[in-house]
Order: C-alpha cells, then structure tokens, then sequence
C-alpha cells in the first residue's frame, strides 16, 4: 500500500491503493466546481471513506469570465484512515482554464497531478489570466505530472446527438471531468447518477446530456491510455453508525434548533446578512416548522436589539454575524450583561481587521469577544473545533446561557463554517434535557435574587401576573434590581458578574489531554485549527516525540484542570490564526511563557509546516 | 396561538380584572423628573389610559431607550426595560415578534428616537410591528444637559452650538408618513384630555403606532412651545384634525383651511365663508399625500395640527411571521428533530 | 478660503485641464462585476458626465459603503474611499466639513444606504450638506448573494425569506423627501442619456443631492425593472418629471395625469383632452407636497416618475460652518493661542 | 504646625496653622454648591495653596428638592504642600440640608468638623431625605464636631432691607456659608467680591445682596463664638511661574487646539454628546477662532465616520465620546487602522457596563481600547494622569498619530474629567512644533509606501494633482494599496500594522520612575489615579518603606523602559478602578506575577486605604 499519489508515477500497475488524496477543484465561478466537488464527496462518504472539504469561493459574485479573481476552488480529502482536515496541498489539480491553473498551482504537491482542459488555454483565457505564453507548452509546470485533455472538445463530441444548445452543453463539462476523475479513483456512479435524475427530473434532456457526459468521462478514461494507474482508497475504520455531511454553518443553524427544542422553546434568530454568517440565517428560515422564527433587522444593532427582547420575552434568543458585526453589537451586549439575559451571540470570524478579507478565515477576534465592550463586562465564550462540533457547542451555548442568565459568545470561523465533514448525527433523546424554569410566584420574587449555585438571577417573564419588574442597562442594586448609584454596590455588582462567569466553569467537561498528560512539548489550540494541530501531533507522536494537546471548546471560563495541564510540560505552543490572541490569554492568567505559531494567511494552518515547527521546538 | 406559549409566563390570557385603576400602574419608584417637566403630565395621562384598555396589567410591557424620557419605564407598575440610547424599537421588535400577544410601548425622545435612533423608528414603523410609540420631543437633549436636537430650530444656540444651530431640524410627522407607518398622531403635553384621547386611538389600532408629544423641558428648553400651547392663543394656533370633518380652527371656530391646488390656505369663516369648500381631513387615505400635506403645517403661516394624521390597516409583521410559522408547522407536519438530524442523505458505517 | 487652506494639497484651487476625457476618469483597477451588471451603465455615465462638470480631477472624491455598488470609486480615477457599510455619508461628511472646495461623490446600495445606513443618508440630507448621493436600488443584497432588502418586493422570496418577505418596503425618494432634502431625483440604467442628464443635475446643484437609480442586478434579482424600462413599454409605463412642464407620457404624448383633490388620476389625452387640466410639475415648490405625491406614484396604477422631484436652494451645512468659523476669526481677531491657555483667571507663584 | 483640624478641638488658640484641609460643599442642586466650591477653591489658588477639586454631580438633572438623589458636592483640597489629590476623606462637610448629611456624612474623618444649616432640617427635608427623626438631635454625630447655625434665618436678616424676593434671598445662603468658611480658613475674600460684581454687573440690587450674604456669614464668625479657633494654610512651595486652574475636560480641549495650531490645521471634531465628555464638544464649540469645527452627529459611529473623512481630507481630526460610545465607533476605528489614518478617538471613563453609573469614575475600558475590533486591530493607547497633564497628552496623540499615521486612543475618565488642579501653562512657543508634511510628487508615489523608521504611509490629500488613490476597509497590498487576497501579503500587512504601532515606543520619552529604581514594592498605575498613588507611595516613602511607583501615561506601546523597572522589585501592586487590566497586560507581556488593588466603585481611590494595602505588602 502506497500512501503518496507521487508513487503512481511508476507505471504498468493497473490498481494501486492509496491512504489519502486530496484533490482541488478549480474553475470559473460558472464552472459548477462546487458541484462536482459535492458530489464526488459524497461518493466518496458512501463507500466508506473518511472525508473532510473546504470551497474556496471568490471575493467577487461573478468576476468576469476566466479572471484571476473569478477562479472558484472546492477541495476534498478523502481517506482510509481517520483524518481532520481538508489536506494540507492537493495531490491532484482539476483547472477548467488558465486562471484556475494560475491561482492553484502553487498550492499542489510536488509531483501531483494537474488535469488541464487544453481546450480552454486560448490566447483570450491565457491573457485574461495573466499569461504571455501557454503554461502548458514553456516546461514550466515539469514538477508536475500534467494530463492535458481537450474536455471542452471530447464532451461537445459526446453530447452531440442531444438538443442542447452549445451552451448549454458546454456547462455538463464539470460532469465530464467528473467522470473521469470516478475512473481515477475507481469510484461507483450510482450516486450521482442518481442525483443528476433527481435534480433535472423536470428536463429530462438536461438530466439526459448530465448523465451523458459523466459516462464519457469515464470511458473516456477507461478507454484512452491517458491515466496509466487507477487509485483506490479504502473505506476507513471509522465508529460504526450512521452519518451524514454537515458544514459547520449547518450545524450550527440545526444545533441551535435542537437546543430550542430540547428547552421546549421558540427559536428566535435576528441577524444581519454577512459573510460568512449568512448561511446560518438562510439555513434557520427554513425550518419554521420548528417554530423557529427569523428576523433580517436593518443591521446588527437592531439583530442584537431584537435578541435581547426576544430573551426578555423567554424565547432562546440568537444573533449571528462576523467580526465587523460584532463589533457593531458590542454596546448592546454590554446591555444584555448588565440586564443578564441569554442570549447567544454566533461571530464566524473572517480575515480582519475592518472589512478585511471577507471570504476568509481567520481568528482573530477572540479578544473582542472577550473585552470588546465598555466596562468591566465578562461573557462566556465557546468555540467549537470543528464543522460537526459547531452542533454540540450550540447546544452547550444554549445551556450556559440559560443555566446562568447571560450572553453566551460562540466563535466559529470561516473555515468551520464552510468546511464539512462525515457527522455520526445523534437521536433527539441523546440530546440533553434544557428545559428551563422561569419564575411564577409572585411571593418572593425580586428581580435580581441569585441561584446560590450559579448566581443565577430568575427568568421573570412578562405575562406573569404579580412579577412586574423593570431592569435596564444603569448599575441594579443587588437583589431589588433597582437603579442604584451606591459605590459599594457597585463594586460587588461588578465582582458578582466576574464571579457568575467563572462559576460556569463548575458545569464544564473535564479538559482532555491529547496524549499522555506531562511532557516536552503541550500545543494548544482553539476552534478550526483542530484538525491540523491534532494531526499534526499525532503524525509527530507517531514519531516517537513527546508532544501532546490541548483543544479549548471552552474559551472563558477555561476549564479548571488547564492551569495543571500547562503546568505538565517543558514547552507551550500556541498556533493560531492571529497574532497570538489565546497565547495572551495563557500567558496572563497561568504566567506560562507560552510560545506562539501564528499564521494569518487567511487559510487553514498546514499540518507538515506545523509540525515541522513543533518538531523544532522538541 | 402558535408556536409561543411555550414562552408565557402560563398565564398570560388572563382577562383583565375589571377593577384595575390609575394607582394599579403607579410603580414604587421615586419619579425623578425635574419639577414642572412636561414628562410628569404625559405619565398621568398614560397612567390614566391604561385601566381602561382591557388589557391585564401583565402583559403590558414599555420598553425605553436612554433620556429624561426614556425613564419612563420605572413608572409605571408594568413589566419595562430602560434600553441603551437610540434601541428600544429593536427590543421591542424582538419581544413583539416572540410574545405577540403582549402589549408593547416603546417611550422616546427626539434625541433617542431620531438622532441615533432614527433608522430604528424608521424600520419598525414600515415594518408595521405592533408597538405604540410615544416620543416626546423637546427639542433638545435633556438628560445630558442641553445639546440641540434634530427637532431643535434652526440657529438655536445651545450647550452645543453656542453660535446658532446650522442643521435643519427634522419634522418627526413627516419622518413617519416616509416610513408609511399606519398611524401617525401628535399631541402635547398641556391638553390633558387630548393627549388622553390619542393614546387610547394609539393603543386601539392594530399596528405600528407612532405619536408625537411635544413636551416642555422647563431647564434646557423653557418654552418651546407656549407660542401656540398656552390656552390664550391655543385656539388660534392649532388645529384639531378629526376624520371626516374640515379643518375647523380659531376661536369659535371661525377660520379653516382649504386647498388651493397643492396649497392650503387660512381662510376666515363666519363672515361669509362657508366649511364646505375647506378641506375634509381623511385619515385613512391609503396614499399619505393629504397627512403629509398636514405635516408640514407650521405656526405662524398656519395653524400647527394636533390629532391622528393617519391610520390605516394592514397585517402586522408578528403576525404574519406567526402565520408563517403556524402555516410551516401544519404543512411540515410533527416537528420531527430526527428527521431534520438525519437530513437528506446518510451513510452507514458497519461496526 | 478660510480655514481650510491649511489642509490643501497645494493646488487645490487648479482650473479643469479644458482637455480631460472620460478615458481620464478610468482608473487601473479591472473592473468586477458580474458580467450583465446594471452598474457598468452607472460608470459609463459618471465617468462621461465628469470630464463635463469643469472640476479638476483630484478635487472630486467618491466615497462608498460597503456592496457590490459600493465598488464604484475604485473605478474612478479620482480619489476615493472605500468605507463601511453603511456609512459613507459620515466620511462624505467630515470631509465636505474639513474641505468644502472638494466635489464629494457618495455611492450607496439599497442595502448600504436604507438598511443599516438609513439614518446617516437622512441626517447628511437634512443637514444639506453638499453631497452629491446616488443610490443604486437594485431590490436585493447582492455583495452577500441574494437576501431581500429595505426596497424589495412584499412577498418577495429570497435566501432570507424562503416563505417571502413579510417586511413593508421603504420608499428612497419618499425618504429623502421627508428628510427635507434639497435636490432629489429618480433614473435607471437602461437609458443612457437620462441617467447622464441627471448626473450633471446633480453635480449642478449646490447642497444635498439625491439620485436613486434602478439598477438590474441580473444574478440575483435580474428582471427586477424591466417591465417598466423596456424600451417596448417604457413610455407607457414610466413618466418623465420636466419642471414647468404638465405630467405627460405615453407613446406619442397620448397620455397624461391630472389631480382631483389630492388623487392622481391618469387621463387619455389626443382624444379632446388637452393637457391644460393636468399636472404641471413644480421642482422648485418650497414644500415637498408635490414632490411626494408623485414619489408615491407606481406601476401598474400609474406611470413610474423619472427625473427630478425637487431641486430647491438653502444654504450648506459646510458653507454655513465656514462662515461661522469665519466670522469668530474676524471677530476674535488674530488666534492668540497664549491667551487662550492663560484662560479668564491666573495667579503667580514667585520663586 | 498641626498637621490635622482634629487637633483644632483643643481650644483657646485664636489661629492655628495646617498643612491641608479638605472641604466638602453639599446641598441640593439647586444650592450653588458647585460655585461655592470653585469661589473657595480661586481664592485658595491666589493665597498661594496647592489645590485640587471635584465636583460630584447628582445623577438627576433636577432630583426633587431636598431628596437624595438631588445632592450634589463639591469636594476641594488645599494644602501649603504639594497635592495630588482632591482627598480621600473631607475634615470639613458644609451640609445644606439633610439630604446633604445623610449623602455625604459616612464620608467624613472621625472628628471632622460639620457645619449644617438648622434651618433647613424641617419636618418635610428630615422625611424626604429618609430620617424619621432629627440626626442633630439625636447623639449620632458625636464623632463629628457638629456647628449648627440657622443660616437661612440668619441669611435673610442680613439681606431683610434688600428689594429681593424671599426666593432671590433665599437663593444667597450659600454665600453667606461661604463667608463664614472664609472666615473660619482665614481667606481674603476680594477675589469673590470682585467676582460677584462682574458677574451681577447688570442686577446691582442682586450684586449687592450677594454681597452682603457673603459679609454677613463672615461677620457671623468673626462676632459670634461660634468657632474657637480658626485655621490658617500658608502658601504652597509651588514651582515659581504663573498658573491657572484647569479641569481635564478643558485641557483636553485646550491640548487638541494647541496641537491643531502647532501643526499648522484645522481642528476637526466629530462627536455625540455624551457624559461625561459632552463638556469637550461644548468648549471646543466656543473656540471657532481657533478654526475648529465642531459638529454634533447624529450618533457615535457618524462622529467616527466623519472624523475618518475629515482625517482623509488632512484635518486635524477628533471624536470624543465615553464607554459605550466607544463600544459603537469600534467597528469604525478598525477602518481608520486600515486606512492608517491619523484620527484620535478620546474615551472618557465611566462606570459600566452598559449604560452604568454615568457620572462617576472608572478605568474600565483600557481592555476595549486595546482589543474592542475585529481582527488584528492595533492602536496606539495613551492616558493622561492629570486634569493639567491632559493638556500635554493630547499634543501627543495628535504627534503619534500624524507621526505614524494611526488612529489614537486617549483614555481620560471622569475624575479627571472635572477635577481641577493648578496648571503653570506653557507658552504657545514652548510647545513641540507638530507640522506635518503632506506628499505632493506624483513621482514614485504609492499609497501604501512606508517611511523607513516610523513605518507611515504617505498623507496624501485630494485636491493634489496625480495622486488620485482609491483607499479602504478590505485588505490592501503592500505599497500600492490595492485590493489584495493574497495569502501572504495580509500575513505580511498585519504584522506591518502589529510593528508599526511597536515602533511608537521609539519615539517616547523615557519611563520615570517614582524613586528608586529598585526594591521591595513598585506600584504600577495608569490615569486618574495618579494623584492618589503618587501621595500613597510618598507617605509610604516617608515611613521609610521601600516602596516606588510607575505612572504609565503611555499604554500602548509600553515606554521600553518597564520590563526591566519591573525586574528590579519583589512585588508589583497595580492599583486601579476596575478589576486588574492593566495588571492583565503586565502578566501577559512580561509574565510578571503583578497583584491587584481593585476598588470599582465610582470613585477615586482613597490614599490612605492604598497606603495601608501597600504597608501590608511590603
Ligand atoms: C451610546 C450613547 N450615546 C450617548 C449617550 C448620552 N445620551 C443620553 S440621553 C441623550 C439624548 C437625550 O435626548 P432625548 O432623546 O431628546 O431625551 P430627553 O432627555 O430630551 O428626554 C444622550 C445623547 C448615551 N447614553 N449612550
Ligand atoms: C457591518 C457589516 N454588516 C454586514 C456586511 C455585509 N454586507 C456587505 S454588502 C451588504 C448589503 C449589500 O446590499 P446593497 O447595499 O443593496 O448593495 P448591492 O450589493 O446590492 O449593490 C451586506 C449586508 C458588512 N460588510 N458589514
Ligand atoms: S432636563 Fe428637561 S426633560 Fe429632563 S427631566 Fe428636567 S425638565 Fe424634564
Ligand atoms: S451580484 Fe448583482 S449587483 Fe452585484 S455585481 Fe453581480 S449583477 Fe451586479
Ligand atoms: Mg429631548
Ligand atoms: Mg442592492
């Protein structure tokens, strides 16, 4: 069993079987990348394989044809082993045209493949992409191994007989190329035949010309002695179940729903369109059946406005947006600290700072969550850690902030949110139970009594006979809630609010080691960086090298074995997106001289560059 | 009704008791107004208004921002929230869309509602959530000690603009019409029964309901509006817009208005004149064109309207976000969470 | 000048080069909208109106929010801001303030200008600050792909509103109307000529000026105006706005609009109607009455206005800002800034 | 020389001399106690005292007569020595009626000296301000040294044959309290005289009443043997030269002016009123001559936008708010950090979160300043100490932000804000000379260029012929400034705009500290409380403690200086008004095991109780 596709090179085997591959997707955003990358994921799912992808949509709606910026990529990793992320650098490169090529080449393994359509290198695409010559001709790609194929040419041919227009026909390329690649990778048809029937059942001569072209793809590969080798990959040991794919926005809209209904509530969700937030509020007002009710305010002020009453009317209330967004809401979050209502506030971090790179990753707004407003003004904050995880942190938000009546930050991020991966869902009665209780007895009542537990104040809701109360964002008085400028009041008001967040640490989850608890080198992480960092370890400790780690769902508070953790170890890495967010948090609170890895390119870390700098420091 | 009790309090369909009074939505809370301030006359009023409405006090909730005004909320004996500066109409929204079988105020100033608020009060307005919304204008920024305000006259000098104000104030009125906001009201706070009659009118119609209060502030900006309030001069300065009557003013009722083409003309009355030519107000027109017309009525050129503008119908936005919800619910069936988990396509791993 | 020298490049006072073309206003950036955009016809035409206006080139500025329409400066070969969302009228502001011998450009979505950034377009409206504001209304969110915005459609399904929208729309001249502006106009992409017409208007007028332009935006709302900017149906269903001039329109002139009261009504003409009865539109009339009865004219009642509504002269917020700084020079004499730290009251310590 | 009015309860001696007294005034609102205040406090100036103020506005804006929360104070210290602070505890409580006590008495030094007005402790005061009973009948100021004077009587029988109402009369009490505190402290009272009739020039009859209240009060304690002693202040050894009084809020005007004309340009200021930093907008709105434009917008995020318009436009450009104001220009300010333009945003302090405790004090908001965006978001931080020293830390706002073109954060608070202190003003001369050169070559000109040592883009202003430039939010390719997606150019461009602000530090002056160099305790301290921890050390000092203090008026960057100052003791205290964030950023930066001293009630520390916790540590 060969693990590197580089290997293929040596020919004369028909079949060889592979670990992993990562293959990239790129063409015009007309191309239907996504598409052909969707479906191939899928395939790849049903015959067992362990799979994770991550688009990469252009910063433009619709770049001109064949530009630079119109190039749209989709990557896949698909593999016989238990993996965590997209892939570091594609095995294989599919590029529809020369500005694909261009934007992608750099990325691919050395050694890889680039399956080209030669028909679509015209001196028109060659310049719109940049070109003075044809790539394909100068010996500039020699590092890799190239499959030139005239797909425009080869599918126009196969879909000669049907009653499409050449446009039309031309847009089945993608299929074409589909094909071919199932061939390649000795993948079964059946699901996106299927598919295909299913989606253009309404124009059987576009679902005709669809299947078409799939099937030319693949004969012609079969037939032509193009691809000396076909590959296969093994299902992967993965725990026994029942999964689907989920992206992380997904799972954050369907863990927020679930939340609502183990607490037996309405959802309601006030946003403001953002990338890369918007799915999640797309995703919920679709799903009124379960009574999720979703408000597109004027803007983010007015989404955190409409949460904060939302609360205050007993509904789970959620805004969403990314960092710009947030920043907005940053008054108004303050508001529902002061008031202690639950609200769940979602930030999908994108490239920053201001505008940014909105089509990005990054995470780089994890101090904003935790000190972005005026005060002293302490939230909880979680983060989950990878795509199928945004659905339990949501659950766990819904629960911190019910439990002890406050806003609740969860920070995901743009990786997390588009990538996906296989998601073994849960039954509704594994979920937990977040049923609440509000307040009724009018004999009592004060608005600003505390839980001795949680320090929790009671949910009172309007529609309460006897609990007319009134709260509001001047300093309360501790217990009546009344508007009281006392200047030792205040100051426990104000120990009281730090206090009622660190006690959420009582309700967390012990912190799990990743690899033995002591040692030389303990990284530590948070949100879409897991995959990488915990592969990155584990390739290492396969090494035979002391290194462990450590992956924060639980930002603030920190769960309360950290401190001992840290403690463990010669060395702390801390790779992040950023410059260095969570380090300084570490360093402040543990004065553990935390070391930093920090790349803030946009993109998901690498795990071979990660754990090469990890492997220095052991 | 829907998707929302499961967020009552369990009773909020409680009738009201029939013995509710003024002193039922007394709050215990020291009134901390300046004496003489406007605010004392439109909280009496507000407090006289809603034993009468029928609803039980439980389910009336008034939602605030941040101003003298914008204390309101402590007052009265109901549920209440004291926002942060400008955001009240985007608690309310929420709670409105949540509970909407509660009975929502939002309380105002010129400052709040239409300097950082404006886009708020806009949005809610167009958006027709049923929220009454009383802002009290004025014209000046009282809580933080006297600044001018988008309603404060041009050239006003002021903590702020010690030279003379140079924008061009905002006529709230108009500000709502734009917003198509089914009703649009104004009153003052020195014509008690008035004020009186347009809450009621605020608090019957189904829909946004915005009102206007003029409101002396007797520190920051004494007088504003005694020109044409005071009693002596009232009758001459103001007229009083009912539905379906001329635009009978003046002592006696001895001057009206009436349109020339585009125009609107004070005309005398009794010495001939007739109130058949003069102008018919009609607060339900569906186009705006004649309340908008009325807006821009202004003292000394012509008599300043008081009353509702406007009021018309039209589904509410709570609403139609619970029929959409109630509509979902009974087209998709049982809420299946499993179903929805599962999603559209698996794969089985053996063990 | 004033103040203001202190701040200019140098230069700034520099005639219009007689010889600019509209290849000068091309900038190097490629230029990325979608292929079919409404807003390449918008560039034409700014970038064919500019040279025309006799301004230097580096004393015109465009600033915009955030959007796809929000692109526009950075195809402008002027200087150029490239803000947030929603907030382009605040920097357009600050710097009109700073600099009022620059000629400030604003370009806005729906979304960026209605949506979050409302309340800021109304306020640099009714400050009338020397602005020149051109929307692009293409009905939807196009930059974030495809949610519904402050001015589509009821019922209109989107991304956002699966079920439709259950949101009223705003109307952006209505708004602008009754935020007092001084210069407000309505043209589209799809005539050419107009849409350049209305531009140098604009550019023309001394003080705020509001454009909302219709624009397609043909992947997410494509189709959105063409029934009424056709050019097969466009006289029928659009009417131009000529001031002194009566409302006609039609193939031929064959149709007009006259009032009855306040009602609009659309009457036949050729066949013995003559257009003395009808409308004759008034941009200059101080009240916006006018103006607005006509904003809220649409398709399928009435014809679609197109052209100016209003246009009417008042001072600027920065002239008016100059002048005051101004007259404190004159008035304060020579800034002794020794004096001004010395203060009212002083005392010395000896050594 | 008695160092403390207690001992002045030893009788007999006509005259005795002190070191400092601290006088707090109380009344209601409407009693003239802040003009009572400032006249003692002028006059005090012109003897030659040291002096310090604060006024403590009642929360209302006109609280019913004689309630609580109608009170307002105005506490002044004045010494022959040098004082930083307006004193944590006053030895004397004017009370003007019961409200008056019950507010301010718990505030008092055992054996302070109370002087009330009997005449205003009626049935309907005492029940208003809470007290079912007479408290100066009662025995429970017997650790007070009470003086009841019926001065409202007393008042109008010295006023009886003016032609005022009894209301205009009534309305001179608080002279004639003050001429009995002149009396008591030995104070010449031309200054108030001449005051009173410039001030009444055009109602003589209200000019004279005004005058004889205040003869009468003095005559009062001269003739009736009210007091047994009273009490002289010799002149303070104050640095020769010429002072003027000055709060914070009118140095921070007076400093963007001065800095406005140093630099040759216009003053531009954006803002919204809010407390307490409205008195800014007000007194730079008067000061047009100076060519400042001030506009008033429509909310906080209008003020930041036009200030970044106005920066853009090469104005020297301001918006000033409070916590939640800087909480809505957050997302703004991360434009003008990508646009790296020169824009100072001033914070002054309040209680929070939310809305808070508007009028009082707090340093809660150095976390936001640092970290209140989204993304990789730097700014310059500075803070003042002093009322005066807000003076000179706006001239460097103004420097570091047109040096390094960067957005600047300068964070006042509300002590500062309406403290006062004497100010030996500097000649316009003596000031830094700020010109800013403006690129105007065509040639070579990029708009992201970068100054080689301070790491600044080029200032480039429309109305320059060839250097039309098209800037914004989205993430900007080195030098030309163009859009850019590229992975490595935001690696790149964030950690330019990381080092750039670094290199700030290059540019400060170097770090003082307050005695030796090294030893058992450093007290580490930033802003308002300078005052407080400055006396605390030095008396500390004076015991013989080994004990040394740090003022960070520059908190980001940190002046170079600190890591090594905080090496060079065993323990470091940071004392502040919130819960230990500047203590956060010294852990985190220099894993410092820095300890905390938090008091976050409103107001400023008191001396003696940060004395005792430093004693306790050393
Ligand atoms: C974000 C924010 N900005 C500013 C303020 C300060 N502020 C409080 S109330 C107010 C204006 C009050 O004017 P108005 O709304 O007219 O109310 P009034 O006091 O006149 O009733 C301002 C500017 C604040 N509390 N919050
Ligand atoms: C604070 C903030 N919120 C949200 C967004 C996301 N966003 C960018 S453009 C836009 C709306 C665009 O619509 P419109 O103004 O109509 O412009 P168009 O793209 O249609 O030209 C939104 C919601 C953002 N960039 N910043
Ligand atoms: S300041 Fe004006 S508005 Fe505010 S309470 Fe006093 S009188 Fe009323
Ligand atoms: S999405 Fe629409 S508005 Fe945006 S560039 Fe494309 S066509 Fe134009
Ligand atoms: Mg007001
Ligand atoms: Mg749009």
């Amino acid at each position: 069993m060969t693990t590197d596709i580089r290997s293929g090179a040596v020919a004369g085997k028909p079949r060889e079987a592979l670990d992993a591959v990562t293959i990239r997707f790129a063409g015009d955003s007309g191309d239907g990348m996504q598409l052909t990358g969707t479906q191939f994921t899928s395939t790849s799912a049903v015959v067992g394989n362990d799979i994770a992808t991550l688009p990469d949509f252009p910063a433009e709606i619709r770049a001109p044809a064949g530009s630079l910026p119109g190039v749209s990529g989709f990557q896949l990793h698909f593999s016989s082993r238990d993996i965590r992320t997209p892939g570091d650098e594609p095995d294989v490169l599919v590029a529809m045209n020369p500005a694909a090529l261009k934007v992608n080449i750099g990325d691919l393994l050395e050694g890889g493949m680039v399956i080209v359509d030669t028909d679509a290198f015209t001196k028109g695409n060659l310049a719109k992409a940049g070109y003075d010559h044809n790539p394909l001709d100068s010996g500039e790609l020699s590092r890799y191994r190239v499959f030139p194929v005239n797909l425009t040419t080869l599918n126009a041919n196969a879909l000669a007989e049907t009653t499409l227009s050449k446009k039309e026909r031309d847009r089945c390329r993608n299929l074409f190329a589909l094909g071919l690649l199932y061939w390649l990778f000795d993948r079964p048809m059946e699901k996106t035949v299927r598919w295909i029937q299913d989606k253009f059942g309404k124009r059987p001569e576009v679902a005709d010309a669809n299947l078409r072209a799939l099937r030319a793809g693949f004969n012609y590969a079969d037939t032509v002695e193009l691809f000396t080798t076909h590959y296969t990959v093994d299902r992967a040991r993965l725990e026994p179940g029942t999964y689907r794919s989920i992206t992380g926005n997904e799972a954050t809209a369907l863990g927020f729903i679930a939340a609502a209904h183990r607490a037996g509530k309405t959802l309601f969700y006030g946003s403001y369109p953002i990338t890369p937030a918007s799915d999640i509020l797309h995703e919920l007002s679709m799903h009124k059946e379960f009574g999720v009710k979703t408000f597109q305010a004027e803007d983010e002020i007015a989404a955190m406005g409409s949460a904060i009453g939302a609360a205050f009317g007993g509904a789970i209330a959620l805004t969403g947006t990314s960092g710009p967004g947030l920043a907005l809401k940053s008054e108004a979050i303050g508001l529902a600290v002061m008031t202690e209502l639950p609200v769940v506030i979602v930030d999908v971090q994108r490239g920053g700072p201001s505008t940014g790179l909105p089509t990005k990753t990054e995470q780089a707004d994890l101090l904003q969550a935790f000190f972005g407003r005026n005060g002293e003004c302490p939230v909880p904050v979680v983060a989950p850690a990878t795509p199928a995880d945004c659905f339990s942190m949501a659950l766990e938000a819904v629960r911190i902030a019910t439990t002890y009546m406050t806003p609740v930050l969860y920070l995901s991020d743009g990786y997390l949110a588009n990538g996906t991966e296989p998601w073994r869902f849960p039954t509704t009665e594994s979920l937990p139970d977040l049923r609440v209780e509000h307040w009724t007895r009018a004999e009592g009542f004060m608005p600003y009594l505390r839980d001795q537990r949680t320090l929790a104040r009671p949910w009172a809701l309007p529609g309460t006979p006897g609990l007319e109360h009134r709260i509001g964002g001047l300093e309360k008085a501790d217990i009546t809630g009344n508007v009281c400028y006392d200047p030792d009041n205040h100051h426990h008001m104000v120990s009281l609010r730090a206090e009622k967040v660190a006690r959420v640490a009582e309700s967390l989850p012990p912190l799990e080691v990743f690899g033995p608890p002591t040692g030389r080198v303990l990284v530590v992480g948070w949100g879409g960086t897991h995959g990488a960092i915990t592969s990155a370890v584990e390739r290492l400790r396969e090494e035979g090298l002391s290194v462990s780690s450590v992956h924060l769902r639980y930002l603030n508070p920190f769960q309360k074995e950290l401190g001992e953790v840290l403690g463990g170890f010669d060395k702390v890495l801390v790779p992040e997106i950023n410059l260095g967010q969570l380090r300084f948090l570490l360093r402040a609170r543990y004065l553990v001289d935390a070391l930093g890895y920090n790349r803030v390119r946009g993109k998901p870390l690498k795990i071979h560059e990660l754990a090469g700098h990890i492997r220095s420091l052991v | 009704m829907g998707m929302n009790t499961d967020v009552g309090g369990g009773t909020a369909t409680r009738e009201a008791p029939a013995s509710l009074s003024r002193k039922d939505f007394v709050s215990d809370q020291e009134v901390r107004w300046c004496p003489g301030c406007g605010d004392y006359a439109i909280l009496a009023q507000v407090q006289r208004v809603m034993p009468t409405l029928g609803i039980p006090r439980e389910n009336i909730v008034f939602i605030s921002g941040i101003g003298c005004s914008s204390r309101f909320p402590y007052y009265m004996n109901t549920y209440g929230f004291h926002s942060i500066h400008g955001r009240a109409a985007t608690l309310a929204t929420g709670l409105k869309c949540a509970r909407p079988e509660l009975s929502v105020w939002v309380v105002t100033g010129d400052g709040d509602g239409l300097s950082i608020g404006g886009n708020h009060l806009i949005h809610a307005l167009r958006r027709n959530v049923d929220l009454k919304i009383l802002l009290f204008n004025n014209r000046i920024y009282g809580l933080t000690k006297g600044q001018y305000s988008p309603t404060s006259e041009f050239g006003k000098k002021t903590k702020s603009t010690p030279l003379g104000s140079i924008d061009y104030p905002i006529n709230p009125v108009q500000v709502a019409l734009a917003a198509e906001a089914t009703f649009v009201a104004r009153s003052f706070d020195r014509d008690l029964n008035h004020l009186a009659h347009i809450v009621e009118r605020a608090a019957a119609h189904k829909g946004s309901a915005f009102v206007e209060i003029y409101q002396n502030c007797n520190i920051f900006n004494d007088h504003a509006f005694e020109h044409f309030t005071e009693k002596d001069v009232r009758d001459d300065r103001t007229v009083y817009l009912e539905h379906g009557k001329p635009l009978v003013f003046g002592r006696g009722g001895d001057k009206g208005i009436r349109l020339r083409g585009l125009h609107p003309e004070v005309v005398a009355l009794g010495d001939g004149g007739s109130t058949e030519e003069l102008l018919v107000h009609d607060e339900r027109a569906r186009d705006a064109s004649l309340a908008y017309l009325l807006s821009h009525l202004d003292y000394p050129e012509y008599p300043i309207p008081l009353g509702v503008f406007r009021a018309i119908q039209r589904p509410t936005l709570e609403t139609m976000m619970q029929t959409q919800v109630d509509q979902a619910v009974q087209k998709g069936g049982p809420r299946d969470l499993d179903a929805l988990l599962r999603g559209r396509e698996t794969w089985t791993v053996d063990a």
